[in-house]
């Protein structure tokens, strides 16, 4: 089934339909944040700090009296584009080396197999840690440490993938017709690789929002007074027995919006009817 | 099977290289040096000749690496900039730390997480399969510093029934296990309950069924091998996961462990540590996906044939 | 092994495509896993494709027909020996000069299912070898050339929009068709093109194959396992066994002098209820590629076996029906 | 009999209980060291292993003589020998600059040491009292080398230390043997609590949620936000003492435009030293207006140096110098904007202030980028000399010497991140620092120099910490009122555990 | 009695119904041959006898399936599970992958006799090596002992048959046992399993989509189209004389000996998918003889001669 029919149909199963209005939100949210937020995301007010949901303030304020909902919607816009972002680079990357490796195969793939292995063997905290300590804090090294730390997964998707194609008789058919290198690389391995390896990344970015949260803890994510919704959270620990819903808030943020992704990305799944390939990895 | 085994060791061996020279080169890439942290501020230009000359960070970096690695090869890691330790035993006295909590993790991970997958498949479709995946899908995607701290003010200080933080006692561990393993249930259980649905569809379990066997029998004495395959499959890559994955929940919880002190390390230039942890996390890595597919090939014919 | 063609078979037909005394082994890949172990999927083949013929190759599940498909494409390469296609040998022809000789000979696949790319429409996949060639087609021309292909296979030009989901196995087969006949190819390879088709539809694919034959000029090496099938179609047999080819029938109505090709024959299921046979002729199953008995490859099964046969593995002999066996049907008829 | 404590974030993971060549020491060192002198919260100071001192007019020798009957842990004597062989040991390290103007220690009898100057150094009893000067047993100090302090750490302070695990804790166990407490403990030994666990949690609200459940018994340091639901807490006392911390924002004076004093200035008036130590203090410490701590007197300047919030005057000052608001509320001077970098090093407490900071900074016109760095990152940052602008920071000490560690020319980069560099500074540092004889001297020398840094605004004060530690009263009984400048030894001698 | 009598089987799949009105009988010693092209409903009618289409959430719509006396469609799962393996055996198309690739061929035989004989482990084996003998599988014991990829695919579909025999059935399901085999071992297998029927006085219903396995091995045929009978019959007459265009066409379709080059036309046009059954004759887009009539209703089967067929224009009759 082609991805835009299978997007459509996901979001109608009885799992996808929320998940759809969910994710149609957020990014509608991240899109207009500037015209949806009552306030600008880092207008502070000391005199009016943790002050709990009001009318005034949907959500409350936090520690610097920044109205929260404001925040929240500009949070989406990073926390998304953040993870969307690094993700998107990270199946670039993946699909890049997968595929050379797959089509490839032998020596080449080995090698290039080895270096992917090599990022897949640490947890992804460890890496983004590493990097962050070489590149120094902030969304863009951020956003190079999830990239890396996710690469493995899409690579090996990729090549799986890429591995499994070549089996199938139109690529012999093709090759039959005289068909080089690259057109059958381009035109029917990738295109046909793509699916997969392409809702594997929705769901990855799923972890990349909490992989950025989790980096926020430890001060290297989003640079104040930028709110991502880890950056947020973070900052809420403090004030958690204070002024819970400063913690709160962009916690369910993350948490219904992963949900959502993943809901959305199984329904999607099951759409286009790639569980089985999605395993190959 | 024993020449496969010996087969991988070896071929672990350039693997162990281009990891250790990949380590190496990471953790010299990093700006900032270990000698800052041992400098009075406002120390001379001479002492900080002085420090780097006794630890040996004025050579080449490629001599470095060689010393290193001769060394690293008898299995003796250097010694600790800063802390003053052999790096081996550093690692040693936080090995345990890691271990409990990342095989009770573990442990806890796969128990919960196959038993509610398998329940969840056995059940498909129904509104327990759907409310419990979702629970567990919700649980494991808060921020594990967050789920630290809410286990922490429930189970602790509301309950009373954990300490805190710390890891004095066993019960100590089983706040930080809950916390680790809740990312981990959701995830096994996902694949548990996958790999059922996906067996279930198979051609010889018609055949079963055509045998007269009962629906519980064959989900529980014939489904269940082949489920677990996957959930192997997982378990072996997820050794980096049990060994360094828990940074935030020994910072939370205030635990030692191997992601600590490499953390710690690495905010102190400590060359030697970050090194030795990095290396002993990439060994790790390397022996689980081993023995992963040990198991794998214990529990599939198929494998087994194809190794010897 | 026969010396080759010199002294090899004679044929009516110019030789289109020719093997000589090809092998080919595949390693099964080591590694990680497993010791390298070598199989022969086709083993000292010499033989002739006249042009204009049917050359019917039968064989068992894993005998080399597909690898012997393969080679007589240039898609794999000899381990030894010489494929050539009108004299030219493919192992050794240059990237461009191996596209070139593509467009003249093509290859109709198994399994029709997976021979279009699920991604391209039925128009795009009848029109890929142009693109594939570096031949352009302006828009029209595009819609003409598809139309015409897909007239010319039986198919609905309508189709050309669909995506290949939307068509059963007997259409699909039909665009792999006209895919491989966009070029104008002197030579086709089917690969067991009706194996996986129903019936009903086998015989409507073997009766277009045959009008096309007629039609444009072809030269067919059909592929089958099918020995009923193959002694309808074809001009000539070839039959293979473990990857050496056992006989060549001249005709479809040639004697048999194989005891292997005897037991095809009785294998099959005849469609008349009064005649009804001892079935069972042969006995056992196909020994592995991987290690192959040093006499005939043939010998565990065959109920001729003698020691001879389990020693000396015979050669294909020179007579105008070639056959390799130490004791052929018609001995004390035909000499060899 | 058993206690826990927990020092929290800040010194988690200080590595090793040498305290001559440590640069970070943690606050269970003292219980493990004793100094010759100890300083009280009045800065009076008062005998500890030194029973009584004299010095000579010229300030030229000092004569120090020692208590009798003290014990190192392992046994060893405490006497003049020691004395003898542990100052020079200072040479060479990064804490050389304590002693650096004793010239020779002479030892006159088994129990009296003299201290021979290169000049008068009226800081001397400041410095024996540093946590710096706690004196290690000279045997186990050269048997165990470049360990010593890590594996194991040997004094003659009331708690031995059984067993220190790096970033996790510290056990220590009573020295029983120890009689020799200051005058600023009603218990002069041993001491009433039998073990100590010094634990290091790095998360603060983990730390809290120990003392509030009674995991841990005292915290040394209790982050502001807990104070309200610890002070309602009826088992948990907060005790708040003065602080010996500044909380403030250096500005390099060699980067545009901080090159020009009205920039400085307008930056420095900008940030609003009250609201901050009410709404994100929670009025516990003091606003700082100055670079020292209130209790120093080199600290009460001339109310005309001392720099308060005046957003007016920091507007009119960049209004003056060019800087015109643009439409977005940013200045702007020949098309360039007031971007300015505003760095911080990781920890909770800077994260949030450097995000008031700029957004105050915001309110007069400058657009200030935060970068956050880890800790040991942002000194080498500095040290490039070139990459940073505004930063927020802080000290701890308790001397106005400390003017010179962070503006003296030649230190620049690091520890002088303002790059300050000033002839007239610098003059008035040379006097400050080697000319003045006598502590009154001292006092006048340093009061000038100090009040000459603020007028020309190479920093900006923000906020004075006050020292707040909070302990459970169902286990430990603490006296009323704490000696010392910080909780140490002293008090907890007198501590007593309950049950 | 006959052992099994199927009446009116219609089967259902949400909401496509993919087999209407099957009806057929089948006495013990009797090979009974469903035949039909691809989708025909082949497959679900078997399933539907072995009481196992809740496992693709199929269900009997309509219809009886009577077997030695008991009525089983409709009736609780837990009735036709115990007749499963015990009293009617199945065996499928694939044995690449009907055996559990991770226990051994001899334990999945074992299993059978141990649930339905009550047999202990050792006389479990000693029952399977038996049957694999009279599957004539040499060096049974050897073979018990291996994993189903160790053996060929021959191999395996004896293997499945002898786990069939072992609940010692009086009904055996062959769903197109034989499909995916070599030529030369498909013609061992079915005459094995014919030999057994009239060995063992076993019923068997073999499915198939081959008409020549059907001449050579079954007393009776059912030939269905698009999910309904064609003609069923007695297969000499079936062959000698088909009354239904479709099954005329497809003995046609496969080539006999010294057929002329040419001759062989097959069947214009091709099966309609589930979704596209028309209501009239479902085979009457493909028919030379359809008329108006066809194409208007569906035809009820009649008998004809020996046989029931379904059709408006049936052949020969009369003849
Ligand atoms: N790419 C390959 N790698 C390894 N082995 C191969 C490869 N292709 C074919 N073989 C092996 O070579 C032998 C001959 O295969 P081939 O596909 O030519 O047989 P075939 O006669 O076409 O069989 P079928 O009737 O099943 O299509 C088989 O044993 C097969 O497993
Ligand atoms: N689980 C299912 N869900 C939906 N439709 C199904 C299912 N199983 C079979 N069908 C449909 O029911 C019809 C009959 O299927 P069946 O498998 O009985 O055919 P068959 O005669 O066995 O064909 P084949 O020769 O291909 O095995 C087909 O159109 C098929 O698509
Ligand atoms: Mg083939
Ligand atoms: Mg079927």
């Amino acid at each position: 089934m082609a991805i835009g029919t299978a997007l459509l149909s996901a979001a109608r199963t009885p799992r996808g339909a929320p998940a759809a209005i969910v994710l149609v939100g957020v990014v509608f949210a991240a899109i207009f944040a500037d015209r949806l937020a009552p306030y600008a995301y880092d207008m502070q007010s000391l005199m009016q700090a943790n002050l709990p949901p009001s009318a005034a303030h949907l959500l409350g304020t936090d520690e610097f009296g920044r109205d929260l909902f404001s925040r929240i919607l500009h949070g989406a816009r990073i926390s998304l584009g953040v993870a969307v972002t690094s993700i998107g680079a990270s199946v670039a990357l993946g699909l890049v080396f997968g595929a050379i490796a797959g089509y490839a195969g032998g020596w080449a793939d080995r090698l290039l197999m080895a270096v992917v292995d090599l990022t897949w063997a640490f947890p992804e905290i460890l890496i983004a840690l590493v990097l962050i300590a070489i590149l120094g804090p902030g969304l863009g090294s951020t956003a190079v440490a999830i990239t890396v730390g996710y690469m493995a997964q899409f690579a090996r998707l990729a090549r799986a993938q890429i591995i499994a194609l070549k089996g199938e008789t139109y690529i012999e058919a093709t090759v039959g017709l005289g068909a080089g290198h690259a057109h059958i690389l381009l035109r029917h391995l990738v295109p046909n690789a793509l699916t997969p390896v392409l809702v594997a990344g929705m769901l990855a970015t799923g972890d990349a929002i909490v992989l950025e949260a989790t980096l926020g803890y430890f001060g290297l994510g989003a640079q104040p007074p930028l709110p991502s919704w880890g950056a947020m959270m973070s900052a809420g620990v403090g004030q958690m027995f204070l002024a819970p819903w400063v913690i709160v808030f962009p916690g369910l943020a993350i948490a219904i919006t992963v949900v959502a992704i993943n809901l959305y990305g199984d329904a999607l799944i099951d759409a286009l009817q790639i569980r089985n390939r999605l395993r190959e990895g | 099977m024993l020449g496969y085994f010996v087969r991988r060791l070896i071929m672990l061996l350039p693997v162990f290289l281009a990891m250790s020279a990949i380590v190496f080169l990471i953790v010299h890439l990093v700006p900032g040096d270990p000698i800052d942290h041992m400098l009075q501020i406002g120390a001379s230009a001479e002492r900080r000749q002085e420090l780097a000359a006794k630890f040996g960070l004025d050579r080449p970096l490629v001599v470095q690496y060689a010393l290193w690695l001769k060394a690293a090869l008898t299995g003796d890691l250097g010694e600790a900039i800063i802390l003053k330790q052999p790096v081996v035993d550093l690692i040693l006295a936080n090995l345990p730390y890691s271990l409990a909590l990342g095989l009770s993790a573990l442990l806890f991970s796969t128990v919960v997480g196959v038993s509610v997958g398998a329940a969840a498949a056995y059940f498909a479709g129904s509104w327990f399969d759907r409310v419990v995946m979702a629970g567990i899908l919700m649980g494991s995607m808060l921020p594990s510093f967050w789920l630290g701290l809410l286990m922490i003010l429930i189970f602790a200080v509301e309950l009373g029934l954990f300490p805190v933080s710390g890891a004095r006692s066993w019960d100590a561990l089983v706040l930080p296990v809950l916390t680790v393993g809740i990312g981990g249930v959701a995830l096994i259980a996902r694949v548990t309950r996958a790999a059922f649905v996906e067996v279930a569809q198979q051609d010889f379990v018609t055949l079963l069924h055509a045998k007269g066997l009962t629906r519980r029998r064959i989900f529980f004495r014939h489904l269940v091998r082949h489920a677990l395959m996957p959930v192997v499959t997982i378990l072996g890559l997820k050794v980096g996961w049990i060994l360094g994955g828990a940074v935030t929940v020994e910072y939370v919880f205030a635990r030692p462990g191997l992601g600590s002190l490499l953390i710690t390390s690495l905010g102190q230039r400590d060359y030697p540590v970050v090194q030795g942890c990095l290396l002993m996390l990439g060994m790790g890595v390397m022996l689980g996906t081993l023995v992963g597919d040990l198991a794998q090939a214990a529990m599939d014919p198929r494998v087994r044939d194809r190794m010897s | 092994m026969t010396d080759g063609l010199t002294t090899g078979v004679p044929t009516t037909g110019v030789p289109i495509l020719r093997f000589e005394d090809v092998n080919r082994d595949f390693t099964t890949p080591g590694g990680w896993f497993a010791r390298r172990r070598v199989l022969r999927a086709v083993n000292a083949v010499t033989l002739d494709v006249p042009a204009g013929r049917v050359t019917g190759v039968v064989g068992e599940s894993g005998c080399g027909k597909s690898t012997l498909a393969r080679l007589a494409l240039g898609l794999i390469k000899p381990t030894d020996g010489r494929v050539s296609f009108e004299g030219e040998d493919l192992a050794t022809a240059r990237r461009a000069r191996l596209r070139q000789l593509r467009a003249r000979m093509q290859m109709v696949f198994q399994d029709p299912y997976s021979s279009i790319d699920p991604r391209m429409t039925i128009g795009d996949a009848v029109l890929e070898p142009f693109v594939v060639q570096g031949i352009r087609l302006t828009g029209a021309a595009r819609a003409a050339k598809a139309e015409a292909l897909l007239g010319m296979v039986g198919l609905d030009p309508s189709l050309a929009r669909n995506h290949p989901h939307h068509l059963s196995g007997g259409q699909k087969q039909r665009v792999g068709i006209a895919r491989a006949l966009a070029l104008e190819p002197r030579l086709v390879v089917l690969d067991e093109p009706t194996a996986s088709l129903d019936v009903s539809i086998q015989a409507q694919i073997v009766a277009l194959l045959e009008a096309l034959k007629a039609r444009l000029d072809l030269t067919y090496l059909f592929i089958s396992h099918d020995l009923a099938l193959v002694r309808y179609f074809c001009d000539r047999i070839v039959v293979m066994y473990l990857g050496a080819v056992v006989e060549i029938l001249p005709s479809p109505a040639a004697p048999i002098r194989h005891p292997y090709t005897r037991a095809l024959l009785d294998s099959a299921f005849v469609p008349d209820p009064t005649r009804r046979q001892t079935l069972a002729r042969a006995t056992g199953e196909i020994p592995s590629a991987f290690d192959l008995p040093p006499g005939c490859v043939y010998a565990p099964r065959c109920p001729l076996a003698d020691e001879t046969c389990r020693r000396i593995r015979p050669q294909l002999d020179r007579s105008a029906h070639p056959v390799a066996c130490h004791h052929p049907l018609d001995r004390a008829g035909a000499g060899s | 009999q058993e206690v826990t404590f927990a020092i929290t974030a800040r010194e988690v993971g200080t590595p090793s209980y040498n305290p001559i060549t440590a640069t970070r020491l943690n606050s269970a060192n003292s219980l493990i060291y004793d100094r010759l002198v100890l300083q009280d919260a009045d800065q009076s100071f008062h005998p500890s292993l030194a029973a009584s001192w004299d010095q000579t007019p010229d300030g030229m020798q000092w004569t120090f003589k020692l208590r009798p009957g003290v014990k190192f842990h392992d046994g060893e004597p405490f006497n003049a020998k020691v004395i003898e062989w542990w100052v020079p040991k200072f040479a060479g390290t990064e804490n050389a600059d304590t002693v650096a103007k004793v010239d020779r220690v002479e030892v006159v009898d088994d129990l009296t040491v003299r201290f021979h100057m290169k000049a008068p150094d009226p800081n001397l009893l400041f410095n024996l009292a540093s946590s710096f000067m706690g004196i290690p047993s000279p045997k186990a100090y050269e048997a165990l080398g470049d360990k010593y302090g890590v594996t194991a750490a040997v004094g003659t302070g009331p708690f031995k230390m059984e067993k220190f695990t790096v970033g996790q804790q510290t056990v220590l166990v009573r020295n029983d043997d120890f009689t020799w407490g200051s005058d600023l403990s009603v218990n002069r030994g041993p001491a009433k609590i039998k073990k100590i666990t010094v634990r290091e949690i790095p998360e603060d609200s983990t730390a809290f949620l120990e003392l509030q459940t009674g995991g841990v018994d005292l915290l040394y340091t209790v982050p502001v936000d807990f104070m309200p639901r610890l002070k309602a807490e009826k088992s948990v006392k907060v005790m708040t003492i003065p602080g010996t911390e500044i909380v403030y924002m250096p500005i390099n004076t060699q980067s545009a435009p901080f090159t020009d004093i009205k920039v400085r200035a307008a930056a420095a008036y900008a940030i609003d030293q009250k609201s901050i130590w009410q709404s994100l203090y929670g009025g516990v410490g003091n606003t700082a207006n100055g670079f020292l701590i209130s209790s120093l007197q080199e600290a009460k300047v001339d109310p005309k140096f001392a720099i308060s919030y005046d957003p007016e005057r920091s507007k009119k000052l960049l209004d003056e110098a060019g800087w015109k608001v643009g439409p977005d509320g940013i200045r702007a001077k020949d098309g360039a904007r007031l971007q300015v970098k505003l760095w911080t090093s990781n920890g909770t407490e800077f994260k949030r202030l450097v995000e008031v900071v700029q957004s105050q900074l915001k309110a007069v016109g400058f657009a200030a980028d935060i970068t956050i760095f880890d800790a040991s990152t942002i000194n080498a940052q500095y040290k490039k000399k070139t990459e940073h602008q505004l930063a927020v920071r802080s000290y701890s000490w308790t001397n106005a010497d400390i003017i010179d560690w962070f503006f003296a020319a030649r230190r620049a980069g690091y520890p002088n991140v303002s790059l300050f560099d000033d002839p007239k500074a610098e003059e008035l540092n040379v006097t400050a620092m080697t000319k003045s004889r006598t502590w009154d001297e001292r006092v006048a020398n340093f009061k000038a120099y100090h009040e000459y840094i603020l007028s020309q605004y190479a920093f900006a004060p923000i906020y004075e910490p006050a020292n707040v530690f909070a302990y459970s009263t169902r286990r430990l009984k603490l006296p009323e009122t704490i000696r010392g400048t910080r909780l140490t030894s002293q008090t907890i001698l007198d501590a007593q555990v309950s049950n | 009695m006959a052992l099994l009598e199927v009446e009116g089987l219609t089967i259902g799949i949400g909401r496509f119904t993919p087999v209407q009105e099957i009806g057929f009988s089948l006495d013990r010693g009797a090979v009974l041959g469903l035949v039909g092209e691809s989708g025909s409903g082949k497959s679900l009618t078997a399933m539907a006898l072995m009481g196992l289409l809740p496992l693709i959430r199929g269900e009997v719509r309509a219809g009886s399936i009577v077997f030695d006396g008991v009525e089983l469609a409709n009736r609780p799962a837990e009735l036709h599970r115990r007749l499963r393996g015990r009293r009617i055996a199945l065996v499928t198309q694939n044995p690449m992958t009907s055996l559990d690739p991770i226990r051994t061929v001899g334990t999945q035989i074992d299993e059978v006799s141990r649930l339905h004989g009550g047999l202990d482990g050792r006389a479990a084996k000693a029952r399977s090596l038996d049957l694999m003998e009279a599957m004539r599988i040499p060096r049974a014991a050897v073979v018990h002992g291996q994993y189903p990829h160790q053996l060929s695919g021959g191999m395996k579909q004896r293997i499945v048959i002898a786990m069939a025999l072992a609940g010692d059935p009086d009904l055996l399901v062959a769903d197109e046992p034989t499909t995916a085999l070599d030529v030369t071992v498909q013609a061992q297998i079915v005459r094995l399993m014919v030999d057994l029927v009239k060995a063992r006085g076993l019923a068997l219903v073999l499915i198939t989509h081959d008409m020549g396995v059907v001449a050579q091995a079954c007393d009776r045929v059912v030939v269905l189209y698009a999910g309904r009978i064609a003609e069923a019959g007695p297969v000499e007459s079936i062959f000698a004389a088909p009354h239904h265009p479709y099954t005329r066409a497809l003995i046609g379709c496969i080539p006999v000996e010294g057929q002329a080059r040419g001759t062989l036309i097959g069947i214009p046009g091709q099966v309609p998918g589930l979704t596209d059954y028309p209501a009239h004759c479902r085979f009457a887009p493909r028919c030379p003889a359809a008329s108006a009539r066809c194409r208007a209703e569906a035809p009820a089967p009649a008998t004809i001669g020996a046989s029931r067929v379904a059709c408006f224009h049936p052949l020969g009759r009369g003849a």
